[in-house]
């Protein structure tokens, strides 16, 4: 984990809000594994304080790719960056994670921004020639980024959008599950999931029915990123004696293996509450 | 050498011993070595733990955290693994980093202070930090922070069970600050800690529910500042102890403003979510910063506007 | 018409009667009339004038402001001609207008208060505003405001010589509120006000010296927000008079939060200097609140949230 | 006075940090007067809250013209604006000064960015036919801005600088006393003047010596800009019972006959306390 002001290299306006930026930095590069994330400084804004937790997109050399969604704030920011700006970045985040290079098929399910975590765990399956599957659903074909490139990168590639401008029309879920009946579950069977917390919850309670290994990159409110400040906890699914237990989503996380977690957190009304 | 070690910023005032003024405060640098790549604790005149219970805690439900305008609010709630583990494990990569330790305890009762107190005396640690103002306990924390007479029993009670000096983590959400120093002075105190969050809610106008899942937070970062320097100047009036001042310390010029108001040293907190290396920063313009202004050693930056008004 | 004007915005608990529930903050909008061309009286459901004292005074010596971060902080020291000039001079221009009139009245000793409030008497204002909290007089001010002895006995002189509505604004700087608004209540308060500002100090580390005249002023802003938000909270579990919330307000978000939380209006101090206009904006989006999320009036957001976790 | 979000139509960079911002905004530039000022809302800042100061400098039909020194946050922000930005503006805030229709001589003596409320002041005197003699000192020749304009605008005019790069070399000051030596004292004399505080210092006890009348620009910390929030007060030469009196800079000022303040404002260590 390092602290530096990276140069940004390149940025990309993808639509529908969407930027790609490019970064210089050989040492947050070299580090960078699937699963990483870096914290962005946001500069320049009364309202915001802390940094911004955006995922490692891919790493190309010595550069750094990040895909962010202008939502707020901090992320607007980002998207407004031009070559040549200075980019204070904490990183890399994160607990990456590399036990599974045993799977033998991949089944990644990305939801929006969600793809964002997962196109680098593509490109590394991809090296190791693990067979990858992938469903992406966003609203619209407008928000279906990177088409020609996941197409290369998968095995089998299905786009979703709800309005059915490109691809199935319906929700990436449902996608899955006819997946799973047309071809049935396999050994070794991995699922990877971002997304919003309802297409999270459909996808973890389906892989536990299937008993598929699954994954899920998760968000929540991060101080350091980095494991001291306990902020962005996420409840676990075994208990404590002292009552409920959590883990660090930064350090544990954010990718993580779906059976740790507590189920309730994927319910709508779970804010602690 | 780096500046951090430079005898110039020796800060010796009473038991107050640190080869820098330069702090961690509690809770916003873990049990110290998880930053090291970038903030290593030898940077630090001492690094102040994540606060301890008695028994192992859970914390409280998430989300804990929530960004405001000039600071965030944290509702983390002491998640630890108690005071046993923290001696038998936490304490143990520390020993060997030319650096002080300190242990932050905090009680839900009374009585947890003074057994914490116990299990901590010979252990490797250098400060007792008694925190009585999280406000983020459902019972006990900031409230023993809040009466002269609940501070003079848990200071005497942990000063008879140890002989590790004691620091007193105050609450900034008082009437007055100084009848709190001066039970606590009389109890056996050592050095003076101020100050822990403000008490906070934010409310999701859409959800129409408190962002927090423990409802309240407490509130730091660089807005509490000016407040926390109004306090300093206070703590100052009422005691000759040393200080330890924090509260929205973002940069060197910070650290400074609080030495000028009467702070001994100074912690910061928040602030090493948004710059992890600021602690090297801090002792390099602080360096600076005496030599422009001729200032031999930093002990003379300390109550230097104070003095001009109060002596 | 004006969303100001609009009858679903009508304020009406206790001898709390408002057009609309935005006020302004005393000591930030001047005597009502300066800043109409943008910010007109009758967009308020009220106007809190410039805190007035028995004598005249000119206040404190300069600078009397100065930006910190998420925030300012004022020694202004109540600069004003007198409770003589208020009633000749001051009040007169504003009866005409559609809106509720606030005299903000500030002592530095106990019987001030007594004073001004018989000189107010059969003038035309509506609320009387006791001000036990502001950080800048060397005498009285907001030592008034720290305990409940010295609040009682204000609220019970001044009740027994006045038949307007008292309004008692609170400093935020205490350890228990509820028993401040208790003590109150106790002797014919009729509202509660909060917050005024946090005592808070800057000193410039190139000169060495505080910045502002007064070298202590009083801290508001948009940072301040949660910390008030939070004491509306506590203010609500200590009475059922209507409370007036202030401290960071800023938009009309800020607005609906601070009724979320308990508020029966609120007060724009602070960012009148930053949107003269914004009371007018604040009505505006209300109504649109209201719309969008089922509200048939304005008084059915108050205490909303706090109701879920309090009742 | 209105609060309006105006256009930029024009920014010059003017070098040594000084920047000419020009508005679109009819209501404030029909309605501005020499000694009027607006109050800009500083956007995008974490460090700035309240809006800052700046003096009307000119007016061209409906565009109102801004002289800015890039020295801080807000300063800076202003002087990056662009054609076609959005500047929130409040004003005309001030008194505007008038009673002077009947001044025969108008001497100005400006100190850097001081310029800035005196150039209004010269296209006013130059449309009525009085004469108007310029003292105008900088750092260097680099830092007198509108060489030319100024020698158009006024009868004589006399640059200074500290180095000598341009015009007389030393202090503005020195130059005003030289030209009085010359000239002499005239009935219907009025002096204008707007620098730093040592500067003013000088100006005011040579025109108090002289029995010339005499105008200062000051500048204190604002919030409101409009008279509410008692902030930015000067203290005044007459004492009132009570003790120390003061006048608010933004209502009764900017641009203040010197006779009313306390002399004691001018010293170095004048801070109250
Ligand atoms: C580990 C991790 C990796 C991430 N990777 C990416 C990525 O690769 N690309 C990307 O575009 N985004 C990513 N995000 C999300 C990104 O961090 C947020 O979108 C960003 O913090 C929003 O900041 P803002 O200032 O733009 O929005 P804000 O102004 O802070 O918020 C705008 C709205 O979004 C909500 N919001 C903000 N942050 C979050 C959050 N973390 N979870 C839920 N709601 C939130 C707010 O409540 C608010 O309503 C990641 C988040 C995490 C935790
Ligand atoms: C009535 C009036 C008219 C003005 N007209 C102009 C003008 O036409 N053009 C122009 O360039 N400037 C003008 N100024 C000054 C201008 O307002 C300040 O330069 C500006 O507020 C500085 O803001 P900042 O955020 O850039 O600097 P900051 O970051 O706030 O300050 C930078 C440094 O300058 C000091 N400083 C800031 N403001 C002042 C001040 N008002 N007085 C003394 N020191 C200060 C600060 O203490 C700090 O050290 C005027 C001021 C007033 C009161
Ligand atoms: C996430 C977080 C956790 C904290 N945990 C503790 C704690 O365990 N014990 C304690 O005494 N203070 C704790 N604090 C308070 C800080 O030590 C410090 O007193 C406060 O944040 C003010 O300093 P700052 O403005 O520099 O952050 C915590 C603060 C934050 C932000
Ligand atoms: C410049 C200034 C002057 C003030 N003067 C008074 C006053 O005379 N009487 C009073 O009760 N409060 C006074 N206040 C406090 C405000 O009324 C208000 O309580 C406080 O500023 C918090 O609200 P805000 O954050 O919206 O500003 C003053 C505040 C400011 C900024
Ligand atoms: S964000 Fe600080 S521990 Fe995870
Ligand atoms: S700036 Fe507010 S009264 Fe002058």
């Amino acid at each position: 984990m390092i602290q530096t002001r990276a140069i940004v290299t390149n940025i990309r306006d993808l639509g529908a809000d969407y930027f790609l930026l490019e970064v210089e930095s050989p040492e947050i590069a070299g580090a960078s594994k699937p699963g990483h994330f870096v914290n962005v400084l946001i500069q320049d804004s009364a309202r915001v304080v802390l940094r911004r937790p955006i995922a490692v997109f891919d790493v190309k050399s010595n550069r750094v790719q990040l895909l962010v969604k202008s939502i707020g704030e901090g992320t607007r920011w980002i998207s407004l960056r031009e070559p040549g700006d200075v980019v204070n970045l904490l990183g890399p985040l994160g607990k990456g994670l590399f036990d599974k290079t045993d799977a033998k098929r991949v089944i990644m399910v990305a939801g929006g921004v969600g793809l964002a975590p997962l196109y680098y765990y593509l490109t590394y399956y991809k090296e190791l020639n693990i067979k990858t599957v992938l469903f992406y659903g966003a609203r619209n074909a407008k928000s279906i980024l990177f088409q020609n490139e996941l197409l290369e990168l998968t095995d089998e590639c299905v786009f979703v959008t709800e309005d059915g401008s490109l691809g199935e029309k319906g929700l990436v879920t449902d996608e899955l599950r006819r997946y799973y009946l047309e071809h049935g579950t396999a050994e070794g069977d991995v699922v990877f999931a971002c997304g919003p917390k309802f297409m999270l919850k459909q996808v973890v309670d389906f892989a536990d029915a299937e008993h598929i290994e699954c994954f899920v990159s998760l968000e929540s409110f991060m101080g350091c990123g980095a494991g001291v400040c306990l902020s962005c906890v996420i409840p676990a699914r075994h208990y404590s004696q002292d009552g409920d237990k959590y883990f660090k989503l930064c350090t544990d996380g954010p990718v993580i293996n779906s059976n740790i977690i507590d189920k309730r957190y994927f319910e709508e009304s779970y804010a602690g509450h | 050498m780096l500046a951090t070690d430079n005898p110039r910023l020796r800060v010796s005032r009473g038991k107050l011993q640190l080869k820098n003024p330069v702090l961690s405060a509690s809770g916003t640098f873990g049990y110290g070595t998880e930053l090291q790549d970038i903030a290593h604790p030898e940077h630090y005149g001492g690094i102040a733990l994540k606060g301890i219970t008695l028994k192992p805690r859970s914390g409280n439900p998430p989300p804990r955290l929530v960004e405001a305008v000039g600071g965030v609010i944290n509702s983390v709630g002491l998640q630890n693994d108690g005071v046993q583990d923290f001696v038998e494990k936490k304490v143990i990569p520390l020993q060997s980093y030319n650096t002080t330790i300190i242990a932050n305890i905090n009680g839900v009762q009374l009585e947890d202070y003074w057994m914490m107190a116990e299990k901590l005396e010979g252990s490797p640690i250098d400060y007792i930090e008694i925190n009585v103002s999280c406000p983020n306990l459902k019972e006990g924390g900031v409230e023993f922070g809040k009466s002269p007479k609940s501070i003079a029993a848990i200071v005497s009670g942990v000063r008879k069970r140890t002989t590790i000096p004691l620091m007193l983590k105050l609450t900034p959400q008082v009437t007055d600050i100084k009848e709190i120093i001066k039970a606590a002075e009389d109890n056996g105190l050592d050095i003076v800690t101020l100050i822990n969050t403000y008490p906070a809610i934010v409310i999701d106008i859409n959800t129409k529910k408190p962002v927090l899942g423990n409802i309240r937070g407490g509130f730091s970062g660089p807005a509490v500042k000016p407040m926390a320097i109004n306090l300093v100047w206070e703590a100052r009036k009422a005691t000759k102890l040393p200080i330890v001042g924090m509260g929205g310390v973002c940069s060197w010029q910070d650290a400074v403003e609080f030495m000028l108001a009467g702070a001994d040293a100074v912690a910061v907190g928040t602030w090493h979510f948004i710059n992890p290396g600021i602690a090297l920063e801090i002792a390099e313009g602080l360096m600076a910063y005496m030599d422009k202004n001729g200032f031999e050693s930093v002990s003379e930056i300390t109550g230097y506007t104070w003095r001009q008004y109060n002596e």
